[in-house]
Parts: structure tokens; C-alpha cells; sequence
């Protein structure tokens, strides 16, 4: 297991590595001058040179490139043009928060899939399946703002059970605030998730192991907990998994909607204001997101599955 | 274990079955009838396709979901069901409460039939354990059992093992550990041994014939092959593409004098270590499938001693003896099996 | 860099399988193929709402009207007026143009480099296939919506820009749909049997694999149209998107966001309704095809 | 000074260009709810986030309007911005010879860490601002030199005769921090500042709230009421409408002028504009053929209906301007007489510049930027009307006031606010070359707006600057570098239990005559 998983580690790194190789081109590619765009067009010419040379713009490419790796190994992701701050000390405040955004998205996710799963795979054929799809179709074809904006309408407004956006203090709060958006961004893979799930727990409802169990006399709650939500939970798994980047570009959306201070409207700002640095830093940091989520994905996934701790 | 009068533990009585496929149905079993005594082991013999597996199934009431029975009872232990009413809940929950300890059953592929994400020891016991409320350790030391008695020599270190790290055979003996765990009085085989090597077969065959002489269950035991039944049964029902050819409870009655020519082709084509350089008959033709099925007798198309009546109208049982049932007009009663093989061999 | 997939074990009864997940419609629907006609009976519509709009409607999309603002729906007006005084009917109906129109020329170029990368990788393997499975892992590794808004971002405003991000991301799941089916393909009998006849692996891809794997790409393609009419809609939504005065269902609803407050729900509500209805029609489509296709299992 | 609102919210952006103010309930909350009590916390939400507290770097109004919380200026603008009141200085005098002015301090005010306010501390803060990289710096270019007789007294000497000096003390650039960041490095003191204002810094966490507590050794006394006031950071509009309707916070700056009828239907919610120094215009690069033509340009001014724009996208919030100056100064001539809406007039006009028949050009608009957008649109269809086909463009807003800087637009919207009550600095930023942004990024260069802004901002007595004022505004008028839309307000929308509340012309919230009710 130890050693599936460090292989597992070490097949990340080229990819970690690409994710680095790719924002730091990103943001080389984008038009301007950092430099200038930082002091503004009236700037004295030596003193945006003299700046292009403090931020070391005057190097060439690879040289940038071996000082962007030393900078980044060091725990530095630069200078936020915007908020005059070091990009690390913003994003120790705002990755949390969009990681506590994306767990609650997931965990709520499957609280609604896994229901709406079982009963729509348990008679694939009858009414409440068809509107069950019918609503999967519906809210696959919803664009994520406009869900969120409905849903602040009725149950932030309307009925005002949660707070309609923000991110108050005390972590009580907090949460409370999470859930909406959270419900949000769920709501945009439930489709994906139900689906899945739905074809595994049909898949294993018919299956000879599941036909094996009843035929020991195996009551048929045990049969669907232990045998068919299990089974179908690690497929549901790895569609979580999967989904994880979706689930990121839900909160970059949804962040906005909700003014929640995350990374995602940290990126949004920064693009706003033409804030290279923080561009790079959330770009980057949203790769490395889904990067160890797809590696604890597969942790988990072998938890679950003994048969993954093989390959 | 001979005694005719002894009264029946499964008897099932007309059951007709259709299968849905792609919005038609299709009769995959027509009016099928067999018993079983205590402690008695029938083979349940016919090519792949004419519905044996379905019949085990349509026991337990474990049925696919396209699969509808249009009429059939069947009895156990006095007890009688109908397996049409499936539909009714508390139709079906009477059948599911004979799981495990009346009836119990061993699939064909044991790679598919175990849970691959649950040590095999759990499954073995997890029926029994939630029953009886077992403790863990009990449990545990149940499952260890179990599998000694079918042949598991290192019991205490496979019984957390999973599935997949095991082999064909044991993974067999491990689904039959679960099957006799709830002591059941029939345990119903749908052909145990076909998915593994012929030495892994003998092994797992002979756990059969411990068993029974062990547990004292009975056994319906599903397959194709009749030097396995030869072995293992005590009687036998010859199924042809969902209807009974020929039924007896004198295992070697039949296999010595059999009366429909279907079975005689049958025992004609398998292969026998004392008769080597026969030269194997085979049938003609091949099974037709489901919804090229026609009236009268399924086997007419491809017997050699079809005659003009035979594809006009169901056969009824003509054996005109209680322990045999033979569906068939022109029955072979003038030659014996011997005496056919004999010509063959010369 | 994907997790394994689930590798559950399928049925060995020899019946039919039961119905697998991933079509929506009921049995009745599937039995006629009825989703595809409905789904092309909608697309249909939009599409010819679209091609005839000067027809169908009387009034201009950009043209303000100053004197009839914020009016609600009537006969006059079917979707009503926005703060410009423009027909929302006719903005909704010009709108399908410049979304509908990016969101599926957005898919063909992905398409055809997913597909002969897919090919590629899919046939030849080995350190091909190695190398360029790690690229499509690295781009995978962003978010969709997060790559497209930094080229965005470095591309500036407007559709061509859209359409270049929209490539740049989306081919890598092209390219992996059509490697699984190449790496099955590759081992089936036939090719070996062309190989052996001495034919080029090049005739052998166009020939052979370009029409199998590509039945599987285009079902995957009509999921893929919504999901670009989702990303221009919300790349829109916030500016980042199709200019104005320019018809679209996204920067409609944004700007009609500002008036749910004060009950004007139809100037958000009927262009997302368009949008609800395209991805409904495209669903339907794919469902359909892969149904006719028989894929569907 | 002046500076364009820039970064106006990042997705919906609010009331950027827009928000007038017909002005009706100027009047700010009154004092209805009961007598005024102490205690409370208030959170005010807001589109932008500060960028800095240190006084002398920012140029945004979210950073500006907590700085002037946080620290006294010697004077303070008066609510309707035509004048200014004592505060950290009690009294000031022009020497005779005009050339210094003198400031007598009040002696009982004292920084929050305890320390008094004293002459040396303006002289600190005065210098601070006066550094070359500070953007306010020319402000005070004007005082070559500043003395201490006492330690509650300080003396400005001036390069030229200066009446707007008092004024420009208001400035929260020129707010009064305590000498040498007392003892701290400028990032330290930026991080955890220190002033004598009436509410002092409790914590930032950047991205979404700031929060300021009651100062109860403030030199007022009885104020702040307050005891806290959070600002938090939510760009959407209509967010922070709901937030208001739920009760979540107390103050919304800047809802949605859409939004503005349905919020004065609800029971428990007051909307109110106030009068501001805010005016909207659509910038014209005089560089770029054909805007160089001052026919041109009339006419586009002349074919734009200011009216209909007023009504679809600022709801009616606002005023058509006539002037470049707004009605927030003495200054302002409301007499003058602009280029009105008139098609015919304007097709004529056209007729007799170098593109008789039209042309085509483009405008610029920040993106997600809801209303400029829906400006531009209007803008667009009236121009086509006589034949200039226009193209919108968007760029992000930082990328749009860059490309400003760099002359690399045609047309584009702007707005520009004044932070000092004296008329001077606005008077130069909007209306000449060199006083800031070459005239409002149009590049129009008039040596007669230089010599009548130095006459006016020299001669001591009011009528003589008001004629010279006058003068200016007719140039501008006649010249159009930019067509002047509007003049618009400052609205909030606040829950009723929020009294006192009454921004100044110049944006100062004065929170501390802020008190909620239970």
C-alpha cells in the first residue's frame, strides 16, 4: 500500500511540474507590462526598468523560469499588485475557504445523489425516475450564476433561512454561510453524479454478488448498504474525483455571486485588475488543488477498493 | 433416500416463464414440473440456453427483472407458493425467508458471485450472523469452520482475504462455505464447476459428495455435463429449451434405458473413459433460441426419429410410470443405450 | 493522473442487461428513439427561430426604444421589454445565433484534434502515448472554467478569443474518449488481419478507426455543445464575453440580474429559459444518438 | 483632488458611472428615530475593497472614505462641500502678504496609542505627502516650507499667493499620522495605523471584511455612537441588496439604480441620495481623427439624447449636466447654456465638419460593467442616427485605464469627483492639460483654461475666481473635449434603524454622528 502509493507520488510530479511549467507561460503570454501596468503609463521610463529589474523581467525566459521554480520552492507566489501583499499571505486566507466551499460542495453533492440515486435506480422505469431525469436535465442546462442568484432569491430573500452571500466572522457563521453556495456548486454535478451512480447501483443490483447475497437470506437493507451503495460509492467516488475541477470552476463563479473571499474571486479580481501575479499564483494553486485531490481520490479509492491497491 | 412415498421437500408444479427482450415476450420455460426429496440429488441436465439457471432462480425468487413467470407453484416442505404472485410483497418476503436455511445456492462464476470489496469470511457468514446474532468472534471462528469443511486448508489466514486474491477454485469453496452456513436442507447448484479446471473440478465435486453425506441436504444441481451427474445424483431431470424431456428418479434407469431420444443423444455424445475410440455422436443442428420456438416438440427439428406428429401439439407425459416422465411419441424403447453405443463402436 | 475506473463486475447471466445510466429517457421514449426526434424537433425549432429571426420578428435587437422600457410580456412584446426598451423575444431569439453559433463551431476544432491525437496515441502507443497522455493529464489538471478564463484573460474580449480558450481546454476529452476505443479497436482481430495484409497503418487509421472511434465523439459532442453554451453564457455573464450590443443569452441575464429585485423576473428568467431549452434539446440529441448508435450500453 | 473612480466592483459593477441625483431627500437621515444612543455595530457593505490606509498612497474612494475614520485633517469639508470646518485645527489666517497661512491647533486631541497631536506631527504627515511617488503630492507642491512656532501651531509658506490652502488641508492625503509612523516602518504602520480619528483600526482580512472600533478618547466628545463598523466587501449589487433585506448589514453603499424603487417599498429600508461632486462625461481622444474636429465633436454632443439615458440607466438619478463643474461648488454655473439634444442640429453640424457623411469609431467600456454597457448602447444607436457608426469594445478596467493613459481609445466613459470643497483642483484636473490627466485623457491643451485656472486659484476674493470660473466653463462647453452627461449622487440604501447617516459632497461618510437604534 505504502509503496502504491509512493509510485502513485511520483507520477504526480511531471504533472505538477507541467502545472507549474503552464501558468508560468500563461503568464508570459498575457499582453503588457507588469512592470508599467504596476507604476502606470505615466511612469518615469527608468523607473519601470528599474522596477522590471527588481521583479527580474529583464532576464531572459529560462532564466525567469529557474527563478519562478526557486521563488515558488521558497513558499513565494510574489507581490499582489492590487493589494499590496505578499500573494502568499492572501492565499493562506483564501485557499481555506474555497476548500472548505469545494468539501461542503462534494459532501452535499452526495447527500443528494446518493438518495435520488437509489430511488431512481431501484425501479429505473417509473414515474419518480422520469422526474428525477427530467431534473438532472434541467439543472445540468442551468447555467451555475443563474442557479445561485435563484436560489439567494428564495431561500436568501424570499425565505430567508441563509444569509444571501457574504462570509461573516466566528466559524458558526461561517459555515452557515457556506451552504448556499455550496448547495450551489453541488447542484451543478449532481447531475453528473447521479447518473453515475445510478448505472452502478443498477450495475449492482444486478449483479451475481448481489444476487448471491440474497440467495443466503441476506434481509435486503444490509444487501443495499453494505453491498450496493458500497459498491456503487466507489465509482460515485471516483466521479467525485473526477468532478473536482468542476467543482473549482463552480466556486470561482460562485464566489463572485456570493461575495465569498476565496481564491476563486481572488482570481476574479485579479483579472479585473490586471493583477498578473495573483492570475498566476490562483491559476496554479487551482491546478495543484485538483492534482492532490485526484491523489487522495485514488487514496481513498483504494481504501474502498482493495482491487485498486493492485495496479 | 429410495423410498418412493416419502414425501416431497421441493416440488415444483407448471411453471411457465417468459422473458422480455426488446418489448416482446418469449416463453423461456413451459410448463416445468420436478420434485425432490429430502436429502436427494437431481441433476438438472440440458444445453446451454434451455433454462435451467432460470428455474434455480425462479425458486429463489431471484428472478432478472425482464423475466416473468406466467404460472407455477412450487412446494417445500409442505409449504406451498405461487411463484406467479412475485409481485405481491408478502408473497415474496414467504419465499425470502427461505434463503440461507431452506434453500441456498451456488453460482457458476465464482469471480462475479463475491463481492470484491468484502473479505471473503464476512460473506460467508454475514446472512448467518445478522440471523442468529452472532457475535463477531463467533462469527469469525464460524466462517474459519466453514471453510475447513469445504477444503480451505489455511482457513485462519484466507478468511480476511478478498476475492480477488484467491484462486477460481477456492473462491468456489468459499461460495460454498456461504451457502451451507445457514444450514439449509436444499442447496441449488447452477453448474458449480464449469468455470474451472478440470482438476480444480474434481476437487470441488468431491467436496459435494462430503457435504451431502455431512449436511444430509439435498441438492438440485444444474448442468450440462452428464458424466458430473453420473457422479453426483441420484436422479435427473433432462430439460430442452425450457420444456422437460424426460424426468426420473432412477438416476441409472435412465442412463441405462433412455426413453426420449433427446436424452439418448445426450448420453450418446458424451464423451466415456471405457469406451474409448467411440466415435462421439453429435446432434445435428443447434438449440433454437427463444423466439424461434414452435409448437409441439422443441426437439423435433433435429431428433432422428421425428415423425409427422411430433411438431403438431404440446407432448404430454407418456412414461405411464409414477417415478419417470417422458415427453415424447415415439419413444426409444425398443434398443437399449448399450446396445446403440455398441453399433457405434464396431 | 485520472483515478482508476470503477472496475465492477458486469453480469454473466445471459439475458438482456438491464438498462445501464446513461440515457435519461424512459423505455418508452427509447423504444421508438423518440428522445432524438424530440431533441431534434427543439434543436430544430431554435435553430430555425434563429435562421428566420428577421421573419418572425418585427423589431431590431440593439435598437433602444426609450419611450417602452421594462414592460412586461403582452402581445405587443411576447417576452416584454428591458431597460432599453428592446424586445426580449427578439434578443432571446438573435441571442441563439451568436451563442448556438460559437458554442458549436467551438466543438469542431476540438473534435478533430482530440480525434487524430486520440488515434495516435490510441493506436501506436508506447512512449507516444505516454508522452502525450502526460500533456492531456496536465491540462486536465486545470479546472475547465479556470483555464478558459485566464486565456481569456490573455486573449482579451470576444468570440474568436472564446473559441481559441474553448479549443485550447476542451480537446484533451476528445482525445481520451477516442484512445480508449483506439486501444480496443487495436486489439481486435481485424486489424491484426490488415496488418498482416501488409496495408499502412495510416490506411488502416482512416479507414478502419477514424469512422468507429468517431460515432463515440460525436454523442460525447452534443454534451460538449452544452457545455460551451454554459461557459460563453457565464464568460459572458461576467464581461468577459461577447461584446455588446451583440444579442446574448448571458450578458442578458446578467444585465436582467439587476432587476429581479424589483420583480422583473422575465428579463432573467426567458433567457435562461433559452439556455434550459438548448441543453435540454442537446441532451435529448445525445441520448438519442448514442441510443441509435447503439452505444448506449 | 480628483480621481476617476477606476475599479468600481468586480463582477456587477455597481453605480460606476452612473447615479444621479434629482436629489430629493437630501437630507439624509433624520433624526426621527429617538433621541441618538451610543453603542452598536455596524456593517456597510460595499462593491470594493481599500488597497491601503497609509494616507498618502491610495487614490480609491474605498480606501479613502475609512482613512478619513481613521486620522483628523486639520480641516474638514463641510457637509454640502462648499466650504470647510475646523477640526484638528481650530482657526487659520492668510498672512498679509498672501504668501504663508497659519493654523492654530486644538490641544486636547491625541493619536490612539495615547501620544498628542502636536505641529510636528502635521509636518511629518505634510512631508509624507509631499514625496514625489505620493499621487496627491502636487497638492501640496505649492508649500515650500512649514514652521512650528509651538507645538500647536504650524505656518505653510507658499510658492504664490494660495486661497485654496484650507482647503486642500481637508484632504485625507493630508491626513495627520503620528510623526515617523511613531517609530514604525511605513508597511508596519500601513498594516496597523494609528490616528486621532474617531474610530481606530481593529483588523483587515483582505478580500472580505475591515474592521474600525470606536475611539473613546476622541477629542469630540460624545462621538463616535458607534462602537463598531465593519466594512465588508460584496461586489454584487444585488447581493447586497438581499443582505440589507435580510437584515445582514446596516448600510449598502451604491445599490442598483434599478433596485432603487423596489427598496423605498420596503417597511424597514431607507434610500437616499446625496448631493456628491460626482460627474459622469464620455471622453473623446482629441488626438484621433475625426474627434480632433471640433464639429465633430459638437455634434456627437448634440446627437446624444442625455435625457433618455438618464431615464433607462440611472433611473433618474441624476441631473443632465450643463457645466464641467459640478453643482456641488460655488463655482458651477448653472446659467450656461451646453450643447443640447437636437438630431437636426446635430446632423447639421456634422454636415459642415471634414466627415459630413459620418464615420465610424469605437467605445471603449470596462467589462461586466452593466451600466456603461447599457450607456454605450444608447450612445450607439444615437449616433447612427446621424451617420457615426459606432463600435463597442470592452476591456477589463484595469486594461481600459491603461489604455486611457496611452491615448489608445476613441471614446469612453468616465466620471471624476473632487475630494477637496475648493473648487481649484477640480477646476484644473477636468479642465486642462497639465492638472492632472490631459484633460480627462482627451488631450485638449487651451493656454487661456491655464491662465484663467492660475487667476482663480491667486486672487483671494470670490467674485474674481467665480467670473474666472465662469469663463472656464463656457471654454469647455464650446471646445467639447468631453461631452458632460450628468451630475450625480451618492445613493445608499440603509436599514431604518441607521440614523445620522449623511455622506458629505466629497464622499466623507462621518460615521461618527452615526447611531443605530434597537
Amino acid at each position: 500500500m505504502l509503496r502504491w502509493f509512493a509510485r502513485r507520488l511520483l507520477l504526480a510530479v511531471p504533472v505538477v511540474l507541467g502545472v507549474v511549467t503552464i501558468s508560468f507561460i500563461l503568464m508570459h503570454l498575457a499582453p503588457g507590462d507588469p512592470a508599467r501596468s504596476a507604476l502606470g503609463e505615466k511612469a518615469d521610463p527608468a523607473a519601470v526598468a528599474a522596477l522590471r529589474h527588481q521583479w527580474g523581467l529583464d532576464k531572459t525566459l529560462p532564466a525567469q523560469y529557474v527563478s519562478y521554480l526557486n521563488q515558488l520552492l521558497h513558499g513565494d507566489l510574489g507581490t499582489s499588485l492590487y493589494y499590496h501583499t505578499s500573494i502568499t499571505t492572501l492565499m493562506a486566507q483564501r485557499l481555506p475557504v474555497t476548500l472548505a466551499l469545494i468539501v461542503m460542495s462534494a459532501v452535499l453533492a452526495s447527500l443528494i445523489s446518493i438518495p435520488l440515486a437509489s430511488r431512481s435506480a431501484s425501479r429505473p422505469n417509473g414515474a419518480t425516475s422520469f422526474v428525477i431525469r427530467l431534473f438532472n436535465a434541467v439543472i445540468q442546462g442551468s447555467p451555475t450564476f443563474f442557479v445561485g442568484s435563484m436560489l439567494i432569491l428564495f431561500l436568501g430573500v424570499r425565505v430567508a433561512i441563509f444569509p444571501a452571500g457574504g462570509y461573516p466572522s466566528g466559524f458558526g457563521a461561517r459555515a452557515w454561510a457556506l451552504v448556499l453556495p455550496a448547495l450551489t456548486i453541488a447542484l451543478s454535478i449532481v447531475p453528473l453524479l447521479v447518473r453515475g451512480l445510478r448505472a452502478a447501483m443498477i450495475e449492482s443490483l444486478g449483479s451475481e454478488y448481489v444476487a448471491f447475497a440474497r440467495s443466503k437470506g441476506l434481509p435486503e437493507s444490509p444487501i443495499r448498504h453494505r453491498y450496493v451503495l458500497r459498491n456503487a460509492g466507489i465509482s460515485g467516488v471516483s466521479i467525485l474525483g473526477i468532478q473536482v475541477g468542476a467543482l473549482a470552476s463552480g466556486a470561482l463563479v460562485i464566489e463572485q455571486v456570493f461575495a465569498i473571499p476565496g481564491m476563486g474571486s481572488m482570481l476574479m479580481t485579479g483579472i479585473l485588475n490586471r493583477d498578473y501575479a495573483v492570475v498566476q499564483a490562483c491559476t496554479l494553486m487551482f491546478g495543484l488543488v485538483v492534482v492532490v485531490v485526484y491523489l487522495v481520490t485514488d487514496l481513498v479509492y483504494a481504501r474502498l477498493d482493495p482491487r485498486a491497491r493492485l495496479s | 433416500m429410495t423410498e418412493n412415498m416419502k414425501r416431497p421437500l421441493l416440488a415444483v408444479e407448471d411453471l411457465t416463464l417468459a422473458l422480455g427482450l426488446g418489448g416482446e415476450e418469449f416463453n423461456a420455460l413451459e410448463h416445468l414440473s420436478f420434485a425432490l426429496r429430502e436429502g436427494e440429488a437431481r441433476g438438472l441436465v440440458g444445453e446451454s440456453g434451455s433454462g435451467k439457471s432460470l428455474t434455480l432462480r425462479a425458486i429463489l425468487g431471484l428472478l432478472p427483472p425482464n423475466a416473468v413467470v406466467k404460472s407455477g407453484t412450487m412446494t417445500f416442505d409442505g409449504e406451498e407458493f405461487d411463484l406467479a404472485r412475485q409481485s405481491n410483497r408478502s408473497e415474496r418476503r414467504r419465499i425470502e425467508r427461505l434463503r440461507g436455511s431452506g434453500i441456498s445456492m451456488i453460482f457458476q462464476e465464482p469471480s462475479v458471485a463475491l463481492n470484491p470489496v468484502i473479505p471473503v469470511g464476512e460473506q460467508i457468514v454475514d446472512a448467518v450472523l445478522r440471523r442468529d446474532h452472532m457475535t463477531k468472534k463467533h462469527a469469525r471462528e464460524y466462517a474459519i469452520h466453514l471453510m475447513e469443511l469445504v477444503g480451505i486448508h489455511d482457513a485462519t489466514a484466507k478468511v480476511d482475504a478478498y476475492p480477488f486474491e484467491l484462486s477460481g477454485g477456492l473462491k468456489q469453496r468459499v461460495m460454498i462455505a456461504a451457502a451451507v452456513a445457514g444450514k439449509p436442507r436444499l442447496i441449488l447448484c447452477d453448474e458449480p464447476t464449469t468455470a474451472l479446471d478440470v482438476t480444480v473440478q474434481k476437487q470441488i465435486l468431491s467436496v459435494f459428495t462430503h457435504l451431502r453425506d455431512e449436511l444430509g441436504a439435498g441438492l438440485l444441481y444444474v448442468t450440462h455435463d452428464l458424466a458430473v451427474v453420473a457422479q453426483l445424483c441420484d436422479s435427473v431431470t433432462v430439460l430442452y429449451s425450457g420444456n422437460v424431456m424426460e424426468s426420473s428418479s432412477d438416476l441409472r434407469a435412465v442412463f441405462d434405458h433412455p426413453r426420449h431420444p433427446y436424452t439418448e443423444a445426450l448420453l450418446r455424445s458424451t464423451p466415456d473413459v471405457d469406451q474409448i475410440g467411440r466415435r462421439l455422436y453429435s446432434i445435428p443442428g443447434s438449440a433454437p433460441s427463444l423466439d424461434e420456438r414452435m409448437v409441439g416438440c422443441p426437439f423435433a427439428p433435429r431428433c432422428e426419429y421425428r415423425q409427422d406428429d411430433c411438431g403438431q401439439q404440446r407432448i404430454p407425459d407418456l412414461s405411464k410410470t409414477p417415478e419417470r416422465t417422458v415427453h415424447c411419441l415415439h419413444q426409444v424403447e425398443k434398443r437399449t443405450l448399450d446396445a446403440v453405443l455398441e453399433e457405434e463402436t464396431s | 493522473m485520472t483515478t482508476s475506473e470503477a472496475a465492477l463486475p458486469s453480469t454473466t447471466l445471459g439475458l438482456e442487461p438491464p438498462t445501464r445510466g446513461r440515457g435519461w429517457a424512459p423505455a418508452w421514449m427509447r423504444r421508438h428513439n423518440l428522445q432524438l426526434w424530440i431533441g431534434g424537433v427543439m434543436l430544430g425549432l431554435m435553430v430555425l427561430a434563429a435562421v428566420a429571426a428577421p421573419l418572425i420578428t418585427r423589431y431590431n435587437p440593439t435598437t433602444p426604444d426609450a419611450l417602452h422600457t421594462l414592460l412586461g410580456p403582452s402581445g405587443e412584446h411576447l417576452f416584454g421589454t428591458d431597460n432599453l426598451g428592446r424586445d426580449v423575444f427578439t434578443r432571446v431569439v438573435y441571442g441563439t445565433r451568436s451563442d448556438l453559433t460559437i458554442a458549436v463551431v467551438a466543438v469542431v476544432a476540438p473534435f478533430i484534434i482530440g480525434l487524430v491525437f486520440g488515434i495516435v496515441t490510441g493506436y501506436f502507443g508506447g512512449w507516444i502515448d505516454t508522452i502525450m497522455m502526460r500533456i492531456a493529464d496536465i491540462v486536465t489538471a486545470f479546472p475547465f472554467f479556470i483555464l478558459v478564463i485566464s486565456l481569456v484573460f490573455i486573449l482579451g474580449n470576444g468570440a474568436w478569443s472564446i473559441f481559441v480558450a474553448i479549443t485550447c481546454v476542451s480537446w484533451v476529452a476528445y482525445a481520451r474518449l477516442v484512445r480508449g476505443e483506439a486501444m480496443v479497436l487495436r486489439n481486435k482481430e481485424f486489424v491484426a488481419a490488415c496488418q498482416a495484409g501488409g496495408i499502412s497503418p495510416v490506411r488502416i487509421l482512416l479507414r478502419h478507426f477514424a469512422p468507429n472511434v468517431a460515432t463515440q465523439a460525436l454523442v460525447y459532442s452534443m454534451s460538449d455543445i452544452v457545455m460551451n453554451v454554459g461557459v460563453i453564457v457565464t464568460l459572458s455573464y461576467f464581461g468577459l464575453g461577447i461584446v455588446p450590443p451583440t444579442p446574448d443569452w448571458g450578458s442578458m441575464m446578467a444585465d436582467g440580474q439587476q432587476f429581479l429585485a424589483g420583480g422583473y423576473y422575465g428579463l432573467t428568467l426567458f433567457p435562461a429559459a433559452a439556455v434550459i431549452w438548448t441543453s435540454l434539446a442537446l441532451s435529448f440529441i445525445g441520448d438519442g444518438l448514442a441510443h441509435a448508435l447503439r452505444i448506449d450500453r | 483632488m480628483t480621481r476617476t473612480k477606476t475599479l468600481r466592483g468586480a463582477v456587477v459593477v455597481v453605480a460606476a458611472t452612473a447615479l444621479a441625483a434629482c436629489s430629493s431627500s437630501s437630507g439624509g437621515t433624520s433624526t426621527s428615530g429617538g433621541s441618538p444612543t451610543s453603542g452598536g455595530s455596524l456593517v456597510m457593505a460595499r462593491a470594493d475593497e481599500a488597497t491601503s490606509l497609509l494616507p498618502s498612497v491610495p487614490t480609491d474612494n474605498a480606501s479613502i472614505w475609512i482613512i478619513e475614520e481613521l486620522y483628523d485633517t486639520l480641516t474638514t469639508p463641510a457637509q454640502d462641500g462648499k466650504g470647510v470646518t475646523p477640526s484638528l485645527a481650530t482657526s487659520w489666517k492668510q498672512s498679509a502678504d498672501k504668501l504663508s497661512w497659519t493654523f492654530h491647533m486644538r490641544t486636547d486631541a491625541k493619536f490612539t496609542n495615547g501620544q498628542p497631536v502636536t505641529s510636528a506631527d502635521v509636518v511629518f504627515s505634510i512631508k509624507q505627502n509631499q514625496k514625489a511617488d505620493a499621487p496627491f503630492s502636487f497638492i501640496d507642491s505649492v508649500v515650500t516650507k512649514m514652521d512650528t512656532p509651538d507645538a500647536h501651531t504650524v505656518v505653510f509658506h507658499t510658492k504664490e499667493p494660495w486661497a485654496p490652502l484650507p482647503a486642500d488641508m481637508a484632504l485625507y492625503a493630508n491626513s495627520i499620522v503620528p510623526k515617523n509612523y511613531a517609530g514604525m516602518s511605513a508597511s508596519a504602520f500601513a498594516s496597523s495605523p494609528i490616528g486621532s480619528g474617531p474610530f481606530k483600526f481593529k483588523n483587515w482580512t483582505k478580500g472580505s471584511s475591515l474592521t474600525i472600533v470606536k475611539n473613546a478618547k476622541y477629542w469630540k466628545k460624545g462621538t463616535p455612537r458607534l462602537d463598531s463598523v465593519e466594512f465588508t466587501v460584496v461586489p454584487d449589487s444585488n447581493t447586497r441588496s438581499t443582505q440589507l433585506a435580510s437584515g445582514q448589514i446596516g448600510i449598502n453603499e451604491y445599490p442598483a439604480n434599478s433596485s432603487i424603487k423596489s427598496l423605498q417599498n420596503q417597511p424597514n429600508i431607507s434610500v437616499n441620495t446625496f448631493p456628491s461632486s460626482e460627474v459622469d462625461y464620455l471622453g473623446m481622444n482629441t488626438r484621433r481623427k475625426p474627434l480632433s474636429d471640433l464639429n465633430v465633436r459638437k455634434a456627437i454632443s448634440q446627437a446624444i439624447d442625455k435625457d433618455a439615458i438618464l431615464k433607462a440607466v440611472l433611473y433618474g438619478y441624476g441631473k443632465v449636466a450643463n457645466a464641467y463643474l459640478s453643482p456641488t461648488t460655488w463655482a458651477h454655473d448653472s446659467s450656461l447654456k451646453a450643447n443640447t439634444y437636437d438630431v437636426a442640429a446635430a446632423k447639421a453640424t456634422l454636415a459642415k465638419s471634414s466627415v459630413p457623411h459620418g464615420f465610424s469609431t469605437t467605445i471603449t467600456i470596462p467589462s461586466g460593467d452593466q451600466n456603461s454597457s447599457s450607456e454605450a448602447q444608447l450612445v450607439q444607436s444615437d449616433l447612427a442616427k446621424i451617420g457615426i457608426n459606432v463600435t463597442i469594445k470592452t476591456l477589463d478596467p484595469a486594461a481600459l485605464v491603461t489604455a486611457k493613459h496611452a491615448g489608445n481609445f476613441d471614446m469612453a466613459f468616465g466620471l471624476y469627483t473632487t475630494d477637496i470643497v475648493d473648487p481649484d483642483e477640480i477646476a484644473r484636473f477636468a479642465g486642462t492639460y497639465d492638472g492632472g490627466v490631459q484633460t480627462l485623457y482627451s488631450g485638449f491643451k487651451s493656454a487661456q483654461m491655464d491662465k484663467l485656472a492660475a487667476t482663480a486659484s491667486r486672487a483671494s476674493d470670490q467674485s474674481t475666481r467665480k467670473a474666472a470660473y465662469d469663463q472656464m466653463q463656457q471654454i469647455m462647453a464650446n471646445n467639447v473635449p468631453y461631452v458632460t452627461l450628468f451630475y450625480v449622487p451618492g445613493v445608499y440604501s440603509y436599514s431604518k434603524k441607521v440614523h445620522g447617516f449623511q455622506p458629505g459632497a466629497t464622499g466623507n461618510y462621518f460615521l461618527e454622528k452615526v447611531w443605530m437604534s434597537k
